[in-house]
């Protein structure tokens, strides 16, 4: 799972690799990490990663989530300022909806062509970045109208690679 | 000694009298108003009696229905607590009127100190220093001219009933004079009914310094010592500590001099404190007096070792003072930081809401009088105060250290937003550090950007550690959406339905 | 100064390391079993390293993980804490070789204050009066009929080795002395692998006073007074208190000066206690030194105001105490009560659990140092200690009022079970009030009924509350049982059901 | 809803006579009282009874609730010694059940006779006590094989009203 998380109003890519018990993988951009989570008391998270101990608190204000800890407290919000919520930052307009790249990358796979039927939660586009291949879903069902990328291509952060209806 | 004693108040205050009156075999009742059903100083206390609904003028400031609730409950005493009816004479004489002993000074002198005008003129009869100025109320724009020449500008123009900041105004030039004096008179008829003003030198960059007096019904007044209260917003104290890093022993001693003299004036009775500006050069002036216990009381507790509100009440109930002035000595350095339900981020503005998780600090030189729980919530009816945080150090550098470990140690979570990490910046802050601090302390060094900045996340080991709570909350969340039931997850089973989540709420 | 410290600890102990590191600006690294993930301690650090399975022999006991720890962690030094390896002199020089710094005296210190009968030589050597008893071992039964009639029955027979009661007889009559050796010997040997056994005469409701004392590396040591530690079960400390009602300010000296040499006679560093018994005549004898920081340290925290735990790190990073003989002064009064898991209905029993409900004391003059937390659970591998409740008053009758008050104030839910209804008694007892206690006053005093008793509800308004309050929980499990979902219901939606509600579970 | 209830082994009788928001009324012995009781938190419970407040926590060990308050711990347990657990204490043996009076008092109607077949939670007896009438419901469906009290007659706690089979 691979989220865009808004920290303190700077973006971060966040991959969810695995769960496993109160073991999570994560991967922070070209870091990966394996945290241990547990949720002590309600709203309270007790955090190992790399052998430091995190203390944190977990307050859901709004859309926002609030976590504090020791050094103070930050604002997170998982959805990205162009709307991201998923593997891709998803622009819909009237139905429509463009699926950008949410990271810079090659592409190295494209599971789609124009006309397609897809269902929700379908690969449409695989991008390596990070020494990681993330395939990018189509939070919709719906049918391709374009495809704007090709295997072996390089895509900035935000481009456009597909548009679903 | 009483056997009942009212509490006619709310919040952190409410609770710290039932622990006084706990303390001393006494059983404390409470009133509250219908937002305040399952506040915490109704469920601490021995009694409730419900006074009205939530907005404070229907309920805490009741006069009737509290010293009914009094009377129904055969409450002996009633205690005020500060804010609501704490310096309303006409309450103290309700009181008197119905048989029950208020907890304070006499109407008379609460009426001196309350009126500013007739307070100061009081004071230098005393002869204690007051802020240069006029000697009494002013009639017009010439009388004001005629004391800037005399005084200098900078000049504050004050409505004589004024208080909270209103009806005052700074005269820099003097061509600001005739509107100034419209303004003040205007605001003041608005605010007090009372257009009376007066006039006073403006000090720059003061220090606030205060002094706690007590006084028994046998003529013992004695001071305990100081309280820096410097670090203020909007007129607002924020943290307090005692001693003040700024006063000698020799200016300690005359200060407490002083403010035994004023408190003498005016034939005082019980906790009292008198407030003073003082400037750079050390002058100190008289500002006001308080005819009740003070929030920041407790500072001057942890230094001196007594209990004011145990002494409150039993000077009330006409025992003679625990204390001589012999016996009062100030032993390492109190702090106390005032936990708000405010945002600093945005001007200090109130931003109550439901507390759902609230873990205080513990541990040695720690004191926490708080006045909410978790599962309760901070009323936006009332003032937002949560707690004030208190440490005990040896001296101001173990008394820092412990506050920045206290402030560190605090976990409170839920709809509302603290003022906990402004705390955590100003705790670490060079010049509060060195004490090198006045009353516009936070109007030169404090912008919500420095909080901001220090929050960013340049540990990516700490951001891991942040995301991977945000997620996992907002996994439990979805998970609690989707598949229903059951209190919060504990270990182990949190995950298991991991395969089932699929989409982040946005 | 250290800039990292690992914790060889758990619980309230270690979190109490941790706050004094966090003071000090040092970095915090806990250990802890498999039991411990969630702990409080793991929660509170700045580093965590799992170091085994939750029997404390497969992971707290282990010297060689501990040490491993530290290594991979850069912790330059190591805090035992209390109990596990506080007084394990192999650690000591473990962490010596490893180059880690061992927060305590020298492993040549500890093996000296270790063995009895070695202890009792060098501090009778010394000067220290230790009980009248056998200046060494013994051999036969002849050598134990000797002694007896030297000193007059009753006497104890202890193993050298000896320890938390084990190996140790009491002989009334001169008949029962060959099956008390024959016993001796043999439960020594089975314990310790160590049969050797010595005499002492048997004091009858002997006071347990012990002194604080505290050494640096250039030769200062002093004592911080005393605490009065006589009510056990068990041979168990349950309540101390700091001064004793009992000393007199010359025995009060006299004490201090005595623990002092002691200390010095085995070239004592850091913090330590000598325990004396003494008699109804004011007779005091050495019994042992405890030659780590203590559970109870805090009362003496309280009174004299110097953070014990922050001088251990200071003198263990080779810095001179922060304070002479002359800094120090008692002043006030403190006593901590242990809050334990466990079931003084029935033998005092470990009674641990899950913790779904704290709420501590706070307000004026308490100090809480808590190992759990709500939502946490009191682990039934290890010491079942919740928490030790503390409190500071002016004098003895202050701090007992204070103490009656916390106790009452201590809210805690659960699967577990509390002596806070113990602590609540004797709190109330007269004869602990009237300081009148040895250390057989539980012995004498206590019966498990006194609680039951204490708890009859002859108050029909108490009783309907309970009833509501009960009634209340069961149709909220009720509910919850029927109609599934939600949290706890806050005020208002909880009755929705009521219509329902037909059958309470049994 | 009437209880037996077991306050540190004494047993007392308890009538829940009406919940209406947070305001419960009970009656225990003869004395009736509105309390107002609020969930304050998990475990924790806010009652006022005669203006007075409890600040109660409810812990479950067993069977058994612990209530504990400022003035000590109790234990409460619904289910009395005689097995009973509703309107009335109830002995059942293979199939038979025993209806017994809660408490002492005068039987204002007996509103069925033997042979009838009855529902559970029907009323079978009517006993005024403590100035309230009090229904005497069956708590499982059956035939009534015996009434053994007529009406105007006074009973003692624990006597036997009816057998239903």
């Amino acid at each position: 799972m691979r989220y865009f998380v808004s920290v303190d109003g700077t973006e971060h890519e966040l991959v969810v690799e695995s769960v496993k018990g109160n073991e999570v993988v994560l991967t922070l951009g070209e870091r990966r990490f394996e945290a241990s989570v547990i949720n002590v008391a309600p709203n309270a998270f007790s955090v190992l990663v790399d052998g430091r101990s995190f203390d944190l608190l977990v307050s859901r204000v709004g859309r926002e989530l609030i976590v504090s800890s020791r050094n103070g407290s930050r604002r997170v919000s998982f959805a990205s300022a162009r709307g991201a919520s998923r593997g891709a930052a998803v622009g819909a307009g009237a139905g429509r909806l463009e699926l950008r790249a949410m990271m810079p990358g090659r592409v190295v796979d494209v599971m789609v062509a124009p006309g397609d039927e897809v269902e929700a939660e379908q690969g449409i586009v695989v991008i390596e970045a990070m020494k990681m291949e993330n395939e990018v879903k189509t939070p919709k069902t719906g049918k391709v109208l374009e495809v704007r990328v090709r295997q072996g291509q390089t895509v900035e952060k935000g481009d456009l690679l597909a548009v679903i209806e | 000694m009483f056997k009942r004693i009212l509490i006619a108040n709310r919040g952190e205050i409410a609770v710290r009298v039932i622990r006084a009156c706990r303390e001393l075999g006494i059983e404390a009742v409470a009133v509250y108003s219908e937002a305040d059903r399952s506040a915490l100083h109704v469920r601490e206390a021995d009694l409730a009696v419900p006074i009205g609904p939530a907005p404070a003028a229907e309920s805490y400031l009741r006069i009737d229905r509290i010293i009914d609730a009094a009377k129904r409950t055969g409450a002996e005493a009633i205690h005020p607590g500060y804010g609501f009816l704490a310096e309303n004479a006409e309450f103290a004489r309700a009181a008197a009127r119905a048989g029950v002993k208020f907890i304070g000074p006499s109407p008379e002198a609460i009426e001196k100190m309350g009126d500013k005008v007739e307070a100061r003129k009081l004071m230098q009869a005393a002869g204690v220093p007051v802020t240069p100025g006029s000697p009494d109320t002013l009639e017009s724009e010439e009388e004001v001219r005629a004391y800037v020449k005399k005084l200098g500008l900078p000049v504050l123009l004050k409505a004589a009933a004024g208080g909270g900041g209103k009806g005052m105004r700074l005269i820099e030039q003097e061509k600001d004079i005739p509107e100034a004096v419209r303004r003040v008179v205007s605001e003041a008829k608005a605010s007090f009914g009372d257009g009376r003003f007066y006039l006073e030198k403006f000090l720059r960059r003061p220090r606030h310094i205060e002094v706690q007096v007590f006084a028994d019904t046998f003529g013992n007044t004695v001071h305990l010592g100081e309280r820096e209260c410097s670090i203020q917003r909007r007129h607002q104290k924020l943290v307090e500590e005692s001693p003040s890093p700024f006063l000698t022993p020799e200016m300690r001693e005359r200060m407490g001099e002083v403010a035994v003299r004023a408190a003498k004036a005016v034939g005082y009775v019980g906790a009292g404190t008198i407030e003073f500006l003082v400037d750079a050069e050390r002058n100190f002036y008289f500002m006001e007096m308080n005819t009740r216990i003070q929030v920041e009381h407790p500072v001057t507790e942890m230094v001196t070792g007594f209990d004011l509100v145990k002494a409150q009440i039993e000077v009330a109930a006409g025992r003679p003072l625990p204390f001589t002035q012999r016996d009062i000595s100030q032993r390492g350095w109190a702090i106390e930081c005032r936990i708000y339900a405010e945002d600093p981020a945005n001007g200090f503005a109130a931003a109550p809401g439901q507390i759902s998780w609230l873990k205080a600090p513990e541990g040695p030189g720690v004191r926490h009088d708080c006045g909410v729980y978790a599962g309760g919530e901070v009323s936006n009816y009332y003032d937002p105060l949560i707690s004030k945080l208190l440490v005990w150090g040896r001296d101001r550098s173990e008394a820092l250290a412990r506050m920045r470990r206290a402030l560190d140690e605090f976990e409170i979570a839920g709809t509302l937003t603290t003022n906990l990490d402004f705390h955590r910046w100003l705790l670490r802050h060079p010049r509060f550090i060195a004490g090198d601090i006045d009353t516009h302390f936070l109007d030169q060094e404090y912008r919500p950007s420095v909080l901001a900045s220090s929050s960013k996340l340049d540990d990516p080991v700490e951001l891991a550690a942040v995301l991977a709570a945000a997620w996992s909350s907002e996994y439990a969340v979805a998970r609690h959406d989707g598949v229903g039931g059951g209190k919060t997850d504990r270990a182990g089973s949190m995950w298991k339905m991991a395969g089932r989540f699929e989409l982040m709420r946005p």
